[in-house]
């Protein structure tokens, strides 16, 4: 079972129109930017987008067209605030209508986790007596067997597929993350297809040589793709700081349906890839971002 | 002697003071994370920090972050677990303090991030994060805002992070920290603990949408002390956070 | 906050008569046997043990007559089948009556799971259709508030003390840990106090460089324990190989209640403490056991 | 031309062809370890394989294992998870297969591993371990067993591992394998799907304590190739788990 694919492949192939997507999952760092500008390349359409809070990611999604739902905690632009996009689409429909089911980190989080678990619920205690979990879709009051104060039931979700971005994985699909995980490792159990995203593929022996550090068994995952600065402008410790400015000028440029158009073709619609991305970004704004340094984790000794 | 310090400097020192020695604090970004670093570099030595993406540090990163995903707060973390974990961890009741803000709060301390009508047509804002989880299950909440009458009002259109209400089973709104002033949230009224140096009641009365307690003998905020502004400094260098306007002192 | 202890220390302080303490949480590795030979030495009574397999490290507490009650899914020695301790005290009530709470592996996991996720307890449809679940004390049938097929309630269960055998933690009891997890996690979480035992106590430093290593935050831990070779005849990845023949020794001594206690006196209460017991092993054996080859793990950057 | 083989041996070759390529399997120890190394050495080399302790592997351990916890186990493995995280994705529906044991069985394939009073007096057993959550949860199960008629009872004292029941959700017994024989349980009764050789009909149902259909047309048992029995030799090459004193073939 061959998993390697291109980016171009792999959307292709595993999202389709209608699907519900999981992304941005480590929150604001390894968000799959590059998985992100080829689905609305691919002009997928009507969306559901799955994630703790998803920085600009959702917000280009949701401005480019793609996207019919958004299921989160938080959906705007951690350095710059609101989500423009985000909230045109809300408020006023454009470019098109979009249905928020809104949730905090905690219940998002325990709705993938649930499906995770192969469970139709998770209890929890969280959001009582606030405005999220009244009349929620997904959420309903539920008591204590045992006698105990009432609790709130939390609905499993199920993705579609999961976008993933991680430091490294074997052509099995066996992924390394370190750093930031977020809700990375839910979404991936709980997704019916992962599709993890790479900044190197190694060989098997760099994986098995700690299988602790295996988040992701290749097993669950469908598709490899191999993307280095994958999730530029977002950071992957080890590999690229965060680009600050990209997300300031984003905000900027979206306050206006004109400036988001035009921000989406000078960045997404009229580059063929990632790596004309890169290119776009100049090799001066990547050498500033590539770590360089090194340091190393404390040596683990795996020996029998 | 005093210096000179900006409004969110002194913010920044009262955040601090609302964090016990040994404390487990649901930490946050911006001032919070500020108040965090200063509390362990003075009086909290022992304190940990918990932040909602899963890392758990006792200290505050080496470098400047904007983001509490950055690279710097990883290096040095104690631990670096899943978003489930450390809100577990919460709900648990481990979590002693957490630290919210949001675009509107009300009298009983229920902050609104989701949406609002305030100013006739509909605005969608950005959402909970972790913040409902925290104004939720910590053992009890520090609320930090901008003291504005749009954002302070009688009712909230819509309870992101929910405050006092019957029934709560644990913590709720304690202290809300404003730009004008620190006031005593505990009891589910408002009631003025201090008013930042320079500020009239009549002041915090004209910026408030509700009904507000302030005593006669409301002190004044103590200010920072020279050692206090030159730790904030020594970590928000360019004044990212802490940069305002407004010099006063 | 000085957390560093003797393990008798730790054991005086922290072990109370009454109390239910999980170990043996790693199942077959890392069962902290030089604590359990200091709890029987220091004649703790009506203990409840909390674990997932236990190995013969329950067996050897039962037969020394400091056990009230078993919360387990297996009880016995993996090598030689049966627990002889076990048994006589199950069926003959000898040298004392115990009760058992029998679970499987995963209603003991879901039970101290749901403890460290601070609910009442976590659905689960294991065991529907068996004995285990049927009247269990802390398993209750219940429903899906979204229409699904009924599931069982796990109850939460906490324990007063996890004693936890780790590779490295610092001063302040963040704890690496690599190799077999099982259920030290959740029982670390789920504990009243977490005791950590391990073989080197590391600078912060250590600790600090690989974060994500850390499976267990010094502000859970009530005790920091160092102690080499504390889980020996069990295995430590990268530190120490699983001692077969004590296994076997234990089972063919332990058949006979005058076994069992030529056993005990021999390797518990003749001995002072842990070194005594390495040393009474002798150096050979150790020399035997103790892992010198590298296997490390492929570094892991976490340059910002 | 066939080598000398032990039932053993001719168990795990059996237990191997129960796996299919591809297929996700909950391995535990002994034989069933056998076979999923045999059964990715020969027909299923995609296969992978689960153990309950948190260990995901795709080969077998390179050196001999005693327990699935011994370090050789983590050595080469895919992925090192938690208990939970392994039992999740079980509960999921992502196992295919599963092998579980006991010290009794009964027509519906339930195995008693807790505590029986079959000879007079109770007899406490160290009770599930993980095999009532594989026969629980896993798309199918396996059993294997020793065929004596103090095992094979036509009720055991306490279901430790669920068989086939009313209401179940998925899986269920497809296969015994024993020391006699291959039974099929897919429908809920013991049928004989083959002998091992040189086992009669009547053996069987001497050693078995309830019905059991045995077909005149059941094949023989196919005997190990002598490349499965290089394999198993070489995984087990003191007999640790495959030598017996009944030579056989």
């Amino acid at each position: 079972m061959k998993l390697k694919r291109s980016l171009r492949e792999a959307i292709a192939e595993q999202v389709h129109d209608g699907d519900a997507i999981a992304l941005g999952l480590a929150l604001e760092s390894g968000i799959p930017f590059a998985a992100v500008h080829e689905i609305i390349r691919q002009q997928r359409r009507d969306l559901t987008l799955i994630g703790p809070i998803s920085d600009m990611a959702f917000d280009q999604m949701i401005a480019a067209g793609t996207v019919a739902k958004v299921i989160a905690a938080w959906v705007g632009n951690v350095a710059g605030g609101s989500g423009y996009g985000f909230r045109r689409a809300y408020e006023q429909g454009q470019p098109r209508r979009i249905v928020m089911e809104d949730h905090s980190n905690f219940t998002v989080g325990l709705a993938l986790k649930a499906a995770a678990m192969g469970l139709p619920y998770l209890p929890t205690f969280t959001g009582i007596g606030g405005d999220i979990v009244r009349g929620h879709p997904r959420i309903r009051p539920i008591g204590d067997p045992f006698g105990g104060p009432d609790l709130l039931a939390v609905g499993a979700l199920r993705p579609d597929v999961a976008i993933i971005h991680v430091q490294r994985a074997d052509a099995q699909g066996n992924a390394h993350l370190w750093g930031n995980l977020g809700l990375t490792v839910e979404a991936a159990y709980a997704a019916r297809q992962t599709i993890v995203i790479c900044e190197e593929v190694v060989p098997e022996a760099v994986i098995r040589s700690d299988p602790n550090r295996t988040v992701i068994p290749g097993f669950l995952v469908s598709a490899v793709v191999e993307e280095p600065g994958g999730a530029l402008p977002s950071s992957v410790q080890g590999y690229w700081r965060r680009d600050f400015e990209p997300f300031l000028a984003y905000h900027r440029m979206s306050r206006t349906p004109e400036g988001v158009q035009s921000w989406l073709r000078e960045w997404v619609l009229d580059l063929p890839d990632r790596a004309a991305y890169l290119q776009h970004m100049g090799e001066a704004n990547l050498a500033r971002l590539r770590v360089s340094e090194r340091r190393p984790a404390a040596e683990a000794n795996f020996a029998p | 002697m005093t210096s000179r310090y900006t409004r969110r400097e002194l913010m920044v020192v009262a955040a601090a003071r609302e964090i016990r020695d040994h404390e487990v604090v649901f930490v946050g970004m911006r001032l919070p994370l500020l108040g965090f670093g200063l509390a362990k570099a003075t009086h909290a030595p022992h304190a940990i920090g918990l932040f909602e993406n899963g890392v758990i540090r006792d200290r505050p990163a080496e470098a400047f972050i904007y983001t509490m995903g950055d690279p710097p707060n990883i290096v040095g973390a104690v631990a670096c677990l899943g978003l489930v974990d450390v809100m577990s961890l919460l709900q648990q009741g481990r979590v002693d303090v957490g630290f919210i803000g949001g675009a509107e709060v009300d009298p009983l301390g229920n902050l609104n991030t989701t949406r609002t009508s305030s100013s006739g047509a509909l605005t969608r804002l950005p959402g909970s994060g972790g913040a409902g989880d925290i104004a939720s299950l910590a053992g009890r909440t520090v609320l930090i805002m901008e003291h504005e009458p749009r954002r302070f009002r009688e009712r909230v259109d819509y309870v992101t992070s929910p405050g006092h209400f019957p029934g709560r089973r644990r913590g709720g709104p304690a202290t809300l920290i404003t730009t004008l002033g620190v006031f005593d949230l505990s009891t589910g009224r408002v009631r003025a603990a201090s008013l930042h140096p320079g500020v009239t009641p009549q002041q915090v009365r004209e910026a408030t949408g509700f009904a507000i307690t302030i005593e006669d003998r409301t002190p004044a905020t103590a200010i920072p002390t020279a050692d206090e502004l030159a730790y904030i400094r020594h970590a928000d260098p360019d004044g990212f956070w802490t940069g305002d306007s407004m010099k006063t002192g």
